[in-house]
Parts: C-alpha cells; structure tokens; sequence
C-alpha cells in the first residue's frame, strides 16, 4: 500500500509515542497532531493528548500559564518542537539568523521553548526540511539549549529528531545526534550530504520502515477526518478531505 | 453614578498615555483590535508593549503606524499567515527595540508583581541566548537543598496599562473572562486596566457559581467601552473566528511600508512619520 | 476502558497511604466528609495534614480518630461552632505537632511545586512568631533593587496525595471545581488526586467556553468516586449549605474524647487506640 | 434617639472608612460587615465592599489565594484584624496563651493576619472585649507584629483599635496607641484600668460620637436587612429582625 510522505513522518512520530500518558501538541504541527491521536488510538492504556490551539481539545482551564505549569510539574510526556536552525548539539533557534540583536532575518521568537525543553522529558525536534540551511554546526542564537551543564535543573530534553529525510537519536552525554534510519530513497550518504553537523551512525543504518497497511487504513479512516477539523488545508493536501 | 466607568474607544485611546508600558494579549484572550485602531487614530507614540506572551496583527499594527518605541514578547508573528512584516522590518533595519523572552519568563514576570514580590524563581531558560541578553535578571544558587541548584529569577514586571477585548461585562462591572485567565494575569500586574466589550449583559457574573467562574471582578477596572467586533479581524473565543481572509489581505499589504500605509488609509488612519515606520 | 479510574470510597481511603503528606481543602472547597468518614474506617494512621489554608471538621475528625501525626494550617477551627475541640485537646496535651503558618505562605509553598521551582519568595510575615518557629523558611536580601530588602522564601511542599469533593465530573473525567481555583493548586502540587463527586454527568465540560472555565482537567485526576452528599456535614457551594444543627452536635460530643468516641459510633466508627486520640 | 452598643460601633467603624475604593470583611465579622455595607452606602464615588464568607458578594473568581494577591497589589484600603490577644505595640495573637509551641490554651490560627497586617494600608483593630485579658503589654505569640522595622516591606498596618469601650489611633513610629475618645459610661481612668498596656492620650479625649438619628434610621433600614441575610443571629440579636 502506498504512502504518502506526511504519513511515514506520522507513523514514525506515532511510534516515538507509545507508553506516553500525556503528549501536548502546540499551534501549526498537523503531522505531531495526527502522530499524537494515531498513537492515543493504538495505546493500551489511557493516553491525553492535548491539542493546544483547538477550543475544545486544549484541557486547560486557567489560561496559557497552565501548560507551563503543568511542563514544568512533570505531566506531560512528550513534547515536539522545532527549529529555524538546529543544530549538532541539538541547540534550537526559533529567533532570527545573524548576529543577535543585529539580525539580517527575523523570525517569530522562541515561544516557550527555553522552559519546555528543560522540563518535559521527551522532546522530539521535528523539521521536514532536512538541510545545510536548517541542520547547521552551531546554532545563530540559543532559543533553548540542546544539553546542560549537570548542576543545571532539567527532567528531559531531546530525544529524537524527525526530519523528511531520516531519523536521529540524541545522546545528551556526547551531545550528539546518531543517525536510527533514513527514509526512502536516502542513504546515509545522502543524509550526511544535506547535514551541516557532524553525527554518529547506528551500527546498522536501515530504511524507515513503512506504515503497515492495516495502520494506514486506520489513520486514513479515524484520525485523517479528526486532523481535517483542524488542518483542513493539510488534510485536503495529504488525503484529498474537502476542506 | 454607574456601577463602573462607561468610556469612548476614543477615552480608552486617551487613556492609554504615550510611553507607556502596555500589556498585550495573546490572539486567543481577546486581542483589542478596535482599540488599538483608536491608539493609532490619536497617534500614540513610544508605547513600551510586553506581550503575554506573543502578538500578532495588534503589535505589528502598532509598529507600523509608529506607535512602538519596544516590544518584549516570547514571539510576534502573523501566525498561520507568516510573518509579522512591519516587526520583521522594524527588527532587521534595527528601528525596533526587541526584548526577547520567553513564554514562562512573561508570565512570571507579572505573576511576581500578581504576588506582590520582587523576583520570581523560573526553571528552565539558564543556557539559552535569551538569558545571555538579559542583563535584567539574575541566575542564583538555591537556598534550598545542599547541592548547587542554580535558579534564574526574574524581576517583578508592572504594566501601566493593560488592554483587552472581553465578550462582555455586567452591570455592575464584571468582565467575562472564562479560562483565559492570562487575563487576570495582565490585569492584576496593571496599574490601569482598559477592557472593550461586544455587550453590556443584565444578569450578574455572580448569579450562579458557574459564570462567578469567568468573572474578572469590577474592582480591577478602570473604564470599560463597547465596540462590537472589537476584535476583529482576529477572532473572540468561540464568539467569531478569526477573519482569514482579512488577515491574509493585511499580511499581503503590510510587506512594504507603502502597503502598510494604504490599509491603514482605508480606515482613515496614517501611520506617524517616526523612524520605526520609516522601513521598507 | 473507561475515561477515568472509578473508585469505591473504600478504594479512595486505601489508596491514601498511611504517613502521606495530604491535601486538605477548606470548609468553602468541597470538604470529603465521606471519604474522610471511610479514611476512619480503614484505620488510616500518621496522615500529615497540609491546608489549604485552614480545616473545620475534616481535621478536627481525623485527628480524634487517631489518624494524624502533623497539621500544617492557618487555622483549625469550627467556625461559628467554635474551637475545633479534638484539635484543641490535641495541641494542648503536646500529643499533636502543630506547624503553624499562614494563609499565603500555604498558598506559596504549593505554588513553588505548581511552577517547578524550589522557593518562592512571599511579603510579610518576617517578624512575627509563625517565621520565627520554621526553620524550614528562610529571608535573603533580594538581589534586585538597590537599598536593603528583606524577604521571605518559603520552601516548594509536594503533596503525596490531594482528596476533595466536587459537584461532578463528566464522562470523560473532567471535575467541576468552578472558581475554587485554590482546589487546582492542592492539584497541581500533589503526586495523586483522588477527588469524590456528588455525580456523573454526560455533557462535557469543555461544551461551552463558560463550562470550561469551571473545569479541573482529568489528566490531572487519579481517580473519581461518586458519593451523594459527600461534604455532608459541611457544604458543597451553592448546592447544599453545612448542616448547622449536625456540627453543632459534632461540636458538643466532641468536647471529650469519649462523647467522640460515642459520635464516631454512630457511623460505625471507633478511633484508633493511639496517643493522640486518648486526651481527654 | 438611642442606639444598641452595637450601632456605636458600627457607626464609628463607617467613620473610619470613608475615601476607600475597596474595603474586605472576613469571616465571622458582623460589625465591620455593617460598617462596610453603611459606608459605602454614604459614599460619594465608587467603593467596592467585598465580603470574603459569602458567595454572592464575594468577588473573587480565583480561589482563595485572590484575595492574599489583591492585598498584596495594594487593591484592598481597609480590612479588619482582631486577636485574643493585641498588645501595646499593636502585635496581634490568634494562636494560643502560654510557651509556644506549649499552649495551655489554643486557638485557631493566625490565618492570612501576617501578610495582611503589612499588605493593606490601614488595617482597623476591632475587638469587643475590653479587658486586661485581651489588651495585654506583650503577646504571647506575634501572628502578625504591629510594626517592623524601616528595611522591611510593609505598605500598611494598624491604623485604629476599636473596642467596646474606647477608640485608639496607632502612632506607628512610636509604637504605641492613644486613645482618643472613650464611649458613653467610660472615662479615660475607667478605659486605662481596663487596659493591660500602657498608651498616649489626644490632647482632648472626649466621647466617642452617638450616631445621629438620620443616619441610625439608614442603618436600620436599608442595611440592617443586609446583614440578616449574612448574619441573622446577630440581626435577631440587635434590630430584632426574623431570621
């Protein structure tokens, strides 16, 4: 059965989800957010997902400090973000490119990242675009940093990094990322080529393995609508559901 | 004597005193879109805004027409629309001062005025350039426990004015707020609290434990306005969506300086000839 | 599966271990009189009892039964109805240790857990006894500000488990706690939350924007028991008040030990034969 | 027109809390209550009377903590503090007689008194008796201290003692109180033998002022039901009003 690329991006993530009791996805993340439900509809035990830009999904009832709060408690599982650079030790730039403050390009802040990657313990980095411009050696600014120092209070951080080209674990002792799988029709070679940093590589660097089909059919009939209330273009994109 | 102080858009915008720091909410907790509209008719200047904790059409609004002197806020952005494009140039030609922060930080920065405390303790954040440029707070080692636990404490933060679009208030004053509590936040960090509603309603917030839940109480506010819509084009909870369509129109127009000026015309308003407006 | 753990009151009392450091709310939150009743039943011992900020019958039960070690309040009291006797007689034989503290102090030191931070700093109460008796607090001069300034941190408390009653819950878990927010706090700072409710009802919560705000979400929830007339003697806000007449007999028959003994019998209850529950 | 020792004080409570925006009442408190509800009833501008015991006119919509925050942000001008003990440096006691933590006697607690105390500009001391067994030289336990030193953050404190039998202003610098006038039946001797704390004098103590006859009408006619409906024992009590 064929797939799309979103859906093996969606499955990958899914599977990164399994045993987690509560994974909160923030704005403008259609693949995390399908990745969250497909899992919560496999897990054998109750799972939250917390979908934090939809009315009726988003369970916090004391306003924006609640996830802050609730991070910072040690109830959520797994949280994604992402990166306008990422870097090899896993540092994360959501600010701008240049030298801070004189920046040749501005982007929208850092959100809630310099808490949220210290505080939950499983942070997956996902970025589709899987480049030198986007994987680079070291980050223009720290929005959040990948690794700290032992004395430095932090439950979680990153855990893997999700790309539309391959899959890294993260090893926060050598603050390194190592290469799990790359997708079809890259190899390791391939990957290093669009990689600004350096990483190591699992013994054996397989492909990323397919959706099954029986999983296919199940995202595609009971969690593709439920993404199509809230992507509707992404839904209409990947799955062809009217808008 | 009103239970509460009925004012203008126009007295909300006078209210408002040039320089000052205002607070600013985020585009789920009522942005005052009609207001800020009126700060930019009365031609506000200097304003200080701190985001809780990003803004989006507001802020840029306000850059472009020259109303900002600084912004600190976790992220200006137009969202799903891209970029925020009058901050984006008032950032890169280096007009517009930009405190960076981050989420949690903001809040605690006003939580800490909430609490009527100096500094308020905040995990996370030590290690990131945010930090490193940010003179104003301060990493200690924890009182507590025996091994080293350093900890960033940041300031107490009080708002001169803060300003948001409510669905309603009572009669007595009581604005419904709901769950956006962030709200509450900026409001008990201000010195001047400002609130545009869509309707004064009859029945009390205090009526049933239920609605006394989403009550902000009269005694917080110094003025209320109606203006109906007064948040669009962003959206008001479950009242209206955002206008997509409006928004797309803005993000499309404020790419130049000159666009930003002709969709501000078609209001009736011009931006002030400061340097910050000045950017392409 | 259901969307949440349905408890017996039996199974809420067993799980709430003995020794725990337990969540007490106050007489306006939702008192668990039922599940305190089955806590005596299973013959609960060592409970340290933390307040929020203050406990009437709830505490002053617990302690005559023999259940607790420690209290930590602002108050315990009857209210209208007096002196908490069993409270009373507990402190004066010396049999009960009493950690007085105040009210935000209480507050504060479930806000630190609630934020995830080890202190937090609060105004006042520097200077009096209740400080001078916690070596557990400490004052540091603020390193914000020039000239001098003490103040006050009082260490993060983590609860072992909170136990409180609600209104009701719905289908999917979600407890209606209204705008007893304090309630979320004793949450938010608790390993486990063990809630009774006086229902189960269909429509969710997060229907409606207002109903939202009068939400405790359920992933915060551990387990539920439905038990009518839970806060019975005391009240449940706007759905029944206290039974005046039946804590003013409480109040009577507990002024000895054995006209508490013989109260407690009513129910089927004995306390247990400790220290603590044999002054007079 | 006579009154009941009750509308005295009521009355001279009212005095006191005229120019305020916002006045708190705890629990258990009829007397303030009714002070409250009567000045804002003569008041030419805005004023908010929150009643901390009841659910409709208690406006806090966070939880208890609201009320520890408004205080704190200076949102409160007035509020009531009582104790079982007040000595003659306005320390209050609300925990218990003897060596602490070895009470002979226990009370309740000292509540939220030791932030309020420094918190809220003027804080009124309101206690009925009047005795050598409640106006002590030195408390045995400090909930809250009368004043603090000039390094310590205090925006406010004891302004006034009211008793059954006399009025006090507090000279905070000087760390005592003075009386300043005495009500009907008492003398300044009467009040010092009755006093176990030793106070200034005004220059003049006369008697504290009987409520004029229009406003005692008021008082028993538009908030006298009030109070019934918070308090109908003590309305039963005074005005004779069913409970």
């Amino acid at each position: 059965m064929n797939h799309t690329p979103e859906e093996l991006l969606i499955v990958t993530l899914a599977d990164m989800l399994h045993g987690d009791r509560h994974v909160a996805v923030g704005a403008a993340s259609p693949i995390p957010c399908a990745a969250a439900l497909l899992a919560k509809s496999e897990s054998p035990r109750r799972m939250h997902v917390s979908i934090l830009h939809s009315l009726s999904h988003n369970p916090f009832a004391e306003g924006a400090r609640e996830l802050f709060d609730a991070a910072a408690q040690g109830r959520i599982d797994t949280f994604f973000l992402g990166g306008v650079q990422i870097d090899g030790s896993a540092n994360i730039n959501l600010v701008g490119l240049g030298d801070y403050p004189n920046l040749r390009k501005r982007f929208p802040g850092s959100f809630g990242s310099a808490l949220m990657y210290f505080a939950v313990p499983r942070v997956i980095l996902f970025r589709e675009e899987h480049s030198k411009r986007t994987l680079v050696e070291r980050v223009d600014f720290i929005s959040a940093p990948g690794t700290s120092p032992p004395e430095v209070w932090r439950r979680g951080g990153p855990k893997a990094l999700l790309t539309g080209r391959a899959v890294f674990s993260f090893d926060a002792e050598r603050a390194r990322f190592r290469l799990e799988s790359v997708h079809g029709g890259d190899t390791p070679e391939t990957v290093a080529e669009a990689t600004g940093f350096a990483f190591d590589q699992a013994a054996e660097v397989g492909e990323t393995p397919a959706p099954a089909a029986e999983r296919l059919k199940r995202l595609r009939r009971d969690i593709a609508p439920r993404i199509a209330e809230f992507y509707p273009q992404f839904a209409a994109r990947v799955w062809g559901l009217a808008a | 004597m009103d239970a509460f102080e009925r004012l203008t858009l126009e007295e909300i915008a006078e209210a408002v005193p040039d320089g000052a720091l205002l607070g600013v909410p985020a585009d789920y907790s009522g942005v005052p879109m009609a207001a800020t509209r009126a700060l930019i008719a009365r031609g506000a200047r200097d304003l200080r805004l701190y985001c809780l904790p990003y803004t989006t059409l507001q802020g840029d609004m306000l850059i472009g027409a020259g109303c900002v002197a600084s912004v600190e806020a976790a992220a200006v952005t137009l969202g799903e629309h891209g970029l925020a494009p009058r901050f984006t140039a008032g950032v890169e030609s280096g007009a517009l001062e930009m405190r960076d922060s981050t989420c949690p930080a903001l809040h605690a920065q006003l939580q800490a005025t909430e609490k009527g405390v100096p500094f308020m303790p905040q995990r996370g954040i030590i290690g990131s350039d945010i930090a490193a440029h940010r003179p104003d707070w301060q990493v200690i080692d924890s009182p507590f426990g025996n091994a080293p636990d350093p900890v960033l404490l940041v300031p107490a933060v009080k708002l001169d004015v803060t300003l948001f679009h409510a669905p309603y208030a009572d009669r007595d004053g009581n604005v419904f707020i709901g769950r956006r509590r962030e709200l509450a936040t900026l409001v008990h960090a201000a010195s001047k609290v400002l609130v545009t509603v869509e309707k004064i309603v009859d029945e009390s917030l205090y009526a049933t434990e239920a609605s006394a839940a989403c009550a902000l109480p009269a005694f917080y506010v110094d003025g209320i306005a109606v203006a109906e819509d007064g948040a669009w084009p962003c959206g008001l909870t479950d009242l209206y969506p955002p206008d997509a369509e409006a928004i797309r129109a803005y993000a499309a127009a404020a790419k130049t300086q000159a666009g930003f000026k002709a969709y501000l015309a078609e209001f009736g308003l011009a931006p002030r000839p400061t340097p910050a407006s000045q950017t392409a």
